[in-house]
């Protein structure tokens, strides 16, 4: 992704994508018709780990705090709802894209104060505030019994939540197919390429006369939007929210899918999420006592033999072989 | 043909022991019982959630009412948890008996909940008039800051002002605490005369109560009281000579003397594999297998949540930890609240022994938040 | 009046007086050459002047205006614009990327989000004219990190004249390139805009001696000369200092 | 007055705990510049190895402390050659995805070899009981813990600046290649490193043991508390560490005194304020 | 006769799959300076950079004092005798200068280092400053002393000048020439500055494309116009 190809080639990349993720959800829906509330969950998470890619594969900043702005989305949505009897499913969802820019913007604020490890615990440490004061506004978040109480209309009126998924789960998609391509036209466009001269070196971007800070911080709230759509998701199809969504575990597993998959490449984020939900899900049903295990040794595996992760290192290993052709 | 019941819990991560309780209790049910009931037969399949994920365990109880068709949601040890899957009851005709959760409200979220286990209220309330027969009156509590740490801390309240004495002060700490000296310098400073804790079972009972020790409390005869989870069984090795002679108010002891219990520990012991990780879990686990019994009997295998649940409602039995039934109306458990204290036993290893029983204890938590 | 204008700029590192009351003139059009041995303090007047470091003492001014607690971004946005001594580029980004950037941040467009940068045809123009300038045209497509140094540095450069500044520094264009790629420097900064004022740091004295019409020497911090290149050579003190043998070989060019 | 004095002993105690298990994390993140989540899961091999020898071995503390140390070390040795090795000088995120698998994988083998449960390690008698300061008491284990503290620290300072080894490895860590054109022999140098930083690990889980206690979960539980200290104080710089774990200790201690019930809040916001002041750490060594 | 200090058979090397250099073979004899030129991205630094051990080789053998070192690591290299100087300094950046001293004095005593603040004084002044503290030219300085220090049998210096005031090159390059005429160090230079370098050198060497090109006397190649246009760059001397 990084060289500059034709604007053709560049828009038929983008239609390719729209058009594996439509076949892969359709595949999925018939596939495993009984486990779409684990699709829609994947579908969600994968909203969370293309936002923490937009700041760190893109923006090189790293952050194991992102789930606070996941986490805003899905209070946001829910709150409005359990609270303020505003049901409609897309207002919600639109609630939770402004909470959760809300958050990337506040968190941004906090993150971008430092480079590296110390930002790395700066990021930790919003995520705990935010988990904390939405344990302790338990009257509005229901503390850590969880908001309950959530309810959602029909979609548009005609399309019910119902105990199979299948309105969340294509809900879900549309979302995700929305985002994606707003996000392919960001990340190529001028905005998208100043800032993986950001992530590359911070100094020769000041001296370029464009201000690192100000990208990072929109990226911040990008991202935090496309987050806070996740979270508000997770809200619409669970009903229940809980403190875990503005968790450190969350933040890091999402995390660990990105790199899994590969920094930098929507795709990478999106195959990372698809793959590591999938395969916890298979070992921990096999092995509910046991399964980590196995997941650290995948872990472990990707590390040795796709240092770039699954995409990351697939693509790398593609061009490679056609750069060898040449 | 096959009945299959899916246990939500907690396997792996932090509260891997919960989990391997709630499966000893089913393994040891299912040895005692057998896993037939009539011709049909009985499976259970297990799904982690590691921690409380209401959206993991929404998607997983989906997962297996809708793909591996279970005719029975069991397990839950973490209230968001259980109320996540809550709504899918009525849809999937699928009955949950809640083998932990102990947030009051939770049998309110759907007519198909059963709760086998304890509400934190219903644990926490006896102590107080405990407490105060001990002749202490001024008191400070001290909870974790999480759900059911807010509910110890009211219901010792209600329950300490109800008998005439008065909380001085009322401390909630961060779940994550590791080091308690400053809280012990608070619980000195305060005057208090005793005090009570709430902290859920695990490594943090461990510091909490070395710290009372070290830091003078124990000598300066301030008094703890508290319910179980602070003594649960599998910690007590560890806790030792430390919580000796510490008083705890609890549904379950694994030291309860009836042959009921007997058998229990014994079939129990031998599915945990470690007889020392036995503790109260798997007593939960255990009588919402008697109660899902009860309902397959009832239904004769078919699927009929609402026949089911009925028919346990009111069900009486005397389980392990002694005599117990299902209220009709909270679907609640009804059941012995003991007060024990943590001395050796027989063989050398400390438990908790009971003292003095409070018979058949409602939950005052449903009335509290109503 | 001068365009960029710099009085009595001070710098201490611990007890070392870096930047020594150090004050220079530039008007539209100007070539000054700044040398002096290493460790002078030649780079850190760069990087005060630019706002990467902040002066103890002193203020700058540029297109009459004062800048001296100026961020460095809006230095550069006001057309104060540097190269490093030592290359600071995008490893994994290619040249042609870097140079579309700096167009597009010149222009303001650097932060649209819809619009790819590759389908404005003026500015992939431009990119083609100063790579080809430069002679880089054939590593367009590559990955800085998968070319040689020296065609770093001319990199730099590009991206520097891509800028369009007012005021240009260059710390050491010349450093690591070898003589038949000078020319090319040479001719790029031929091509400059003759009103731009430039300042060089350069250790290449054949470089400087073509170049400047004017030259500077900096010893700790402090100048000791300013003023024509014929003279400089002439100077004992930048002789002793600097020069060495170089003056009696002559500024032959 | 009593009360600040007993807060300062007790931020004091719990400051030089943290040190203690943290600064082996600091060696591995700032010298070796490899983010170690592991860092954990080899403490508490410590911890888990410790308890054997006292409880089951019936060995005394001095020896379960020393063979949880050695053992530590060399469990370490072929995972730094089969696994570390591959990862150093890798970007951060890669060396994350790794070590949270190693991570995983020591938690598993912990549940299953030792089962979920705490495990104690046997403290002699004179370690056991409290001392009396006269206005408070306090356990004598903690003094022990701070005099160990303090000896860790003056004895890594002196190896890591003083020594010729030291020199080596900062510099092996600055830039491999060169170190290695120079005739240092960066593999050696950053296995002994890596032993070094894994046995200061082991030795902080057994002596912090009765503050953090040992159970399968420990790995992942108390990561985050390591990270921050490390990155407070700047990772790589020893008086840093020292001084983060410190001043860390006296926030938290203060905070679980003055406001329980915001203690977590108080830190995490002190955490942001002194990054905020002190972008690269309390002792900083490292450029940005 | 002895074996020669450097000896590189058919040596063939690259990063991942780039091949960038190829089937190169030569041999320098003891004390004798050999100067390397070519345009840039020729492959000078890669050359040096295969032979201290720090590029993918695909081939051939490299041998020091007459040992084959070609499959050692590259500290066994520098131990064995092989000192490099690379083109983008590597000095380290968190270590002192006294530091950076002591890290090139191998197994040397530490009082050595004062060899190297005799020839760059400037060093001295600077010995506490960190390494990133350092101007570009004080880095040159630091980086090809702490390599010297290391005593080594041959020399890689991959543009030493670079960077450096005029005076403080001529001094460099009396030094080096002093270091070659004492006949323990064999030396071998890259350098843009041709004029420096062909006053140095006994024997030239000029690569293209990662092949050696033409060898032969300074004289011969100042003579040869042609070659120095064809291979140099047009105005390659002056
Ligand atoms: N951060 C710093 N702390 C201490 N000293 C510094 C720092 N930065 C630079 N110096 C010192 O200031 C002096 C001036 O450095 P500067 O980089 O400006 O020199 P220069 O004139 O550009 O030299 P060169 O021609 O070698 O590049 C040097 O001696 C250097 O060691
Ligand atoms: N790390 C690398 N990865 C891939 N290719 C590289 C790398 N470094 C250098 N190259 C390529 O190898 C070739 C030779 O480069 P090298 O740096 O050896 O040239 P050089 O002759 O030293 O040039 P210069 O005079 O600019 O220093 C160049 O084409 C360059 O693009
Ligand atoms: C006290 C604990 C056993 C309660 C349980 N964690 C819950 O969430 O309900
Ligand atoms: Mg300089
Ligand atoms: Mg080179």
């Amino acid at each position: 992704m990084n060289s500059t190809l034709p604007t053709r080639r560049r828009s038929l990349g983008t239609l390719i994508g729209i058009a594996v993720i439509i076949a892969a959800s359709v595949i999925g829906y018939f596939l495993f018709p009984n486990n779409l509330a684990l699709l829609t969950r994947i579908v969600a998470t994968m909203l969370l780990v293309l936002s923490i890619d937009l700041v760190t594969g893109y923006c090189g900043v790293a952050t194991l705090g992102h789930a606070a702005l996941f986490g805003a989305g899905a209070y946001g949505a829910g709150i409005v709802s359990a609270h303020f009897g505003i049901t409609e499913p897309l207002t919600m969802t639109l609630i939770g894209a402004v909470a959760g820019a809300l958050a990337g913007l506040v968190s941004g604020l906090v993150i971008l104060r430092a480079h590296g490890l110390p930002q790395l615990v700066l990021s930790i440490a919003v995520v705990h505030l935010f988990h904390e004061v939405a344990n302790k506004a338990s009257s509005w978040t229901g503390g850590s019994d969880g908001l309950s109480g959530i309810t959602t209309d029909a979609l548009l009126g005609l399309f019910e939540f119902d105990l199979w998924g299948r309105t969340a789960y294509v809900y879900g998609i549309v979302l995700l197919l929305i985002v994606f391509v707003l996000l392919r036209i960001l990340v190529q466009s001028p905005f998208g390429m100043l800032a993986r001269g950001v992530r590359e070196d911070p100094v020769r971007v000041a001296a370029m006369g464009a201000s690192v800070h100000s990208v990072m911080l929109r990226m911040y709230v990008i991202s935090g939007a496309v987050a806070g759509i996740g979270g508000a998701l997770n809200a619409i199809s669970t009903q229940v929210v809980g403190l875990d969504s503005l968790s450190f575990t969350l933040s890091a597993e999402a995390l660990v899918m990105l790199v899994l998959g590969g920094t930098g490449s929507l795709y990478g984020a999106m195959v990372g999420t698809v793959s590591f939900m999938w395969f916890e899900d298979v070992v921990s049903a096999a092995n509910p006592f046991h399964w980590l295990t196995i997941v650290g040794a995948l872990l472990i595996v990707v590390v040795l033999f796709a240092p770039k992760g699954l995409y990351g290192s697939a693509a790398a290993f593609l061009s490679r072989r056609r750069g060898g052709g040449k | 043909a096959t009945i299959k019941v899916g246990v939500v819990g907690p396997f792996s991560g932090p509260f891997a022991l919960q989990g391997k309780n709630f499966k000893a209790g089913i393994d040891a049910y299912m040895a005692v019982n057998g896993a037939k009931i009539g011709d049909n037969d009985v499976e259970i399949i297990y799904r982690d959630v590691p921690q409380a994920d209401p959206a993991q365990s929404k998607a997983l109880a989906q997962e297996l009412i809708v793909k591996e068709g279970v005719q029975y949601l069991a397990g839950f040890y973490f209230t968001p948890d259980a109320m996540a899957a809550t709504p899918i009851l009525e849809q999937g005709n699928v009955p949950m008996v809640v083998m932990n959760a102990a947030t009051s409200a939770i049998v309110t979220k759907s007519p198909y909940v059963v709760r086998t286990s304890f509400t934190t209220w219903q644990t926490s309330t006896p102590i107080a008039q405990v407490a105060k027969d001990a002749g202490v009156d001024k008191v400070i509590t001290v909870v974790s800051d999480y759900g059911p740490g807010v509910d110890a801390e009211n219901a010792f309240k209600a329950g300490f002002e109800k008998a005439g004495g008065s909380v001085v002060e009322a401390i909630r700490m961060p779940l994550s605490t590791n080091d308690f000296s400053p809280i012990m310098q608070r619980i000195k400073d305060s005057g208090a005369g005793a005090v009570f804790a709430f902290l859920p079972s695990g490594p943090t009972t461990l510091g909490f109560v070395k710290a009372y020790n070290q830091n003078g409390l124990k000598t300066a005869g301030i008094k703890i009281f508290a319910p179980g989870d602070l003594t649960q069984e599998s910690d007590l090795p560890a806790l030792g000579e430390a919580a000796a002679g510490m008083q705890t108010t609890f549904h379950y002891a694994v030291s309860h003397d009836s042959p009921e219990n007997k058998a229990f520990v014994e079939a129990a012991s031998k599915a945990i594999g470690n007889p020392a990780e036995l503790s109260f879990p798997a007593v939960g686990a255990y009588d919402g297998m008697h109660v899902i019994y009860k309902m397959i009997e009832a239904t004769g295998g078919e699927q009929d949540a609402k026949k089911a649940v009925d028919a346990v409602k009111g069900l009486s039995w005397v389980s392990p930890r002694g005599p117990v039934s299902i209220d009709a109306e909270s679907r609640h458990i009804t059941q012995n609240i003991y007060l024990r204290e943590v001395t050796k036993g027989p063989d050398g290893n400390y438990i908790n022994k009971e003292i003095k029983t409070f018979e058949r204890q409602g939950d005052p938590g449903l009335a509290a938040v109503k | 009046m001068s365009l960029f204008e710099v009085k009595n700029l001070r710098k201490n590192f611990g007890g070392l007086a870096v930047t020594n009351d150090v004050s220079l003139s530039l008007a539209p059009g100007d070539r000054l050459a700044l040398i002096g041995p290493n460790g002078a303090g030649k780079t850190t007047f760069v990087n005060l002047v630019t706002g990467h470091l902040k002066p103890d003492g002193g203020s700058i001014t540029l297109a009459g205006e004062d800048i001296t607690g100026v961020k460095a971004m809006q230095r550069v946005q006001r057309g104060l614009v540097r190269s490093f001594q030592v290359t600071r580029l995008f490893a994994d980004m290619t040249p042609q990327e870097h140079v579309a950037l700096a167009i597009l941040q010149r222009d303001g467009k650097s932060t649209r989000m819809f619009g790819r940068h590759d389908a404005m045809r003026q500015v992939v123009e431009e990119v083609g004219d100063i790579l080809n300038l430069l002679g880089l045209s054939e590593l367009a497509h590559l990955k800085v990190r998968e070319i040689a140094y020296g065609q770093q540095r001319l990199l730099e450069i590009a991206l520097a004249m891509a800028l369009r500044p007012k005021v240009l520094l260059l710390d050491e264009p010349a450093a690591g390139v070898p003589q038949a790629e000078t020319a090319r420097i040479e001719r790029a900064l031929d091509m400059l805009p003759p009103d731009l004022a430039v300042l060089m740091i350069e250790h290449d004295m054949d470089l400087v001696f073509r170049f400047a019409k004017r030259v500077m020497v900096l010893a700790a911090g402090t100048v000791i000369f300013d003023g024509s290149p014929q003279d400089v050579t002439q100077d004992v003190a930048v002789r002793e200092a600097y020069l060495g043998s170089y003056a009696n070989a002559g500024s032959a060019a | 007055m009593q009360t600040v004095l007993s807060i300062a002993i007790d931020a004091l105690a719990y400051g030089m705990v943290l040190f203690v298990i943290s600064i082996g994390l600091s060696v591995t993140m700032g010298l070796m510049r490899v983010v170690n989540l592991a860092h954990g899961a080899f403490a508490m091999i410590g911890g888990y190895l410790a308890s054997y020898a006292t409880r089951d071995l019936g060995l005394g503390y001095a020896p379960a402390i020393l063979i949880a140390v050695i053992a530590t070390a060399i469990i370490a040795v072929p995972i730094e050659r089969l696994l570390y090795r591959r990862i150093y000088g890798a970007p951060e995120l890669t060396q994350v995805l790794m070590t949270i698998g190693i991570t995983f994988c020591v938690i598993g083998i912990a549940n299953y070899a030792f089962g979920p449960t705490l495990k104690t390690i046997a403290l002699p008698q004179t370690l056991s009981g409290s001392i009396d300061l006269g206005f408070r008491a306090i356990a004598t284990h903690r003094i022990f813990a701070i005099v160990c503290g303090l000896v860790v620290a003056g004895g890594l300072w002196f190896l890591i600046e003083r020594t010729a080894f030291g020199i080596r490895l900062r510099a092996a860590v600055d830039n491999a290649p060169m170190a290695a054109a120079l005739g240092v022999r960066t593999q050696l140098v950053y296995a002994i490193s890596f032993a070094v930083a894994v046995g200061l690990a082991a030795f902080g889980g057994v002596v912090g043991a009765e503050l953090l206690p040992v159970e399968p979960y420990y790995a992942l539980r108390y990561m985050v508390t390591f990270l921050v200290a490390v990155s407070i104080g700047g990772a790589g710089s020893i008086p840093g560490a020292l001084i983060a774990c410190l001043l860390l200790g006296a926030i938290d201690t203060t905070g679980r005194y003055l406001a329980p019930e915001y203690g977590e809040f108080f830190f995490y916001l002190a955490v942001i304020v002194i990054v905020t002041l002190f972008p690269r750490g309390l002792g900083g060594r490292f450029k940005s | 006769m002895p074996a020669a200090p450097l000896e590189v058979t058919k040596l063939s090397a690259g990063y991942g799959p780039t091949r960038v250099i190829e089937d190169i073979s030569f041999s320098v004899p003891a004390g004798e300076r050999l100067a390397v030129l070519g345009r840039n991205g020729m492959g000078k630094t890669s050359l040096f950079a295969t032979i201290a051990g720090q590029t993918r080789r695909y081939g051939g053998e490299i041998r020091l004092g007459g040992q084959d070192i070609a499959a050692q690591p590259s500290a066994t290299r520098a131990l064995s005798g092989l000192g490099y100087v690379p083109q983008t300094r590597d000095v380290f950046p968190s270590l002192t200068v006294e530091e950076n001293l002591f890290v090139g004095l191998k197994s040397r005593p530490k009082s050595a280092i004062e060899e190297a603040y005799t020839m760059f004084p400037r060093l001295k002044e600077r010995r506490s400053n960190l390494g990133s503290q350092l101007s570009g030219g004080e880095q040159q300085m630091l980086s090809t002393a702490r390599t010297i220090l290391g005593q080594p049998s041959v020399l890689l210096l991959d543009e030493p000048l670079e960077g450096l005031a005029p005076v403080i090159c001529e001094e460099l390059m009396a030094a080096f020439s002093l270091l070659a005429q004492s006949g323990e160090t064999t030396i071998l230079l890259v350098e843009q500055r041709i004029q420096s370098a062909l006053e140095f050198a006994d024997w030239v060497m000029i690569m293209e494309r990662g092949r050696i090109a033409w060898t032969g006397t300074p004289q011969a190649l100042s003579a040869d116009q042609e070659t120095v246009d064809r291979l140099l760059g047009v105005g390659g001397l002056h």
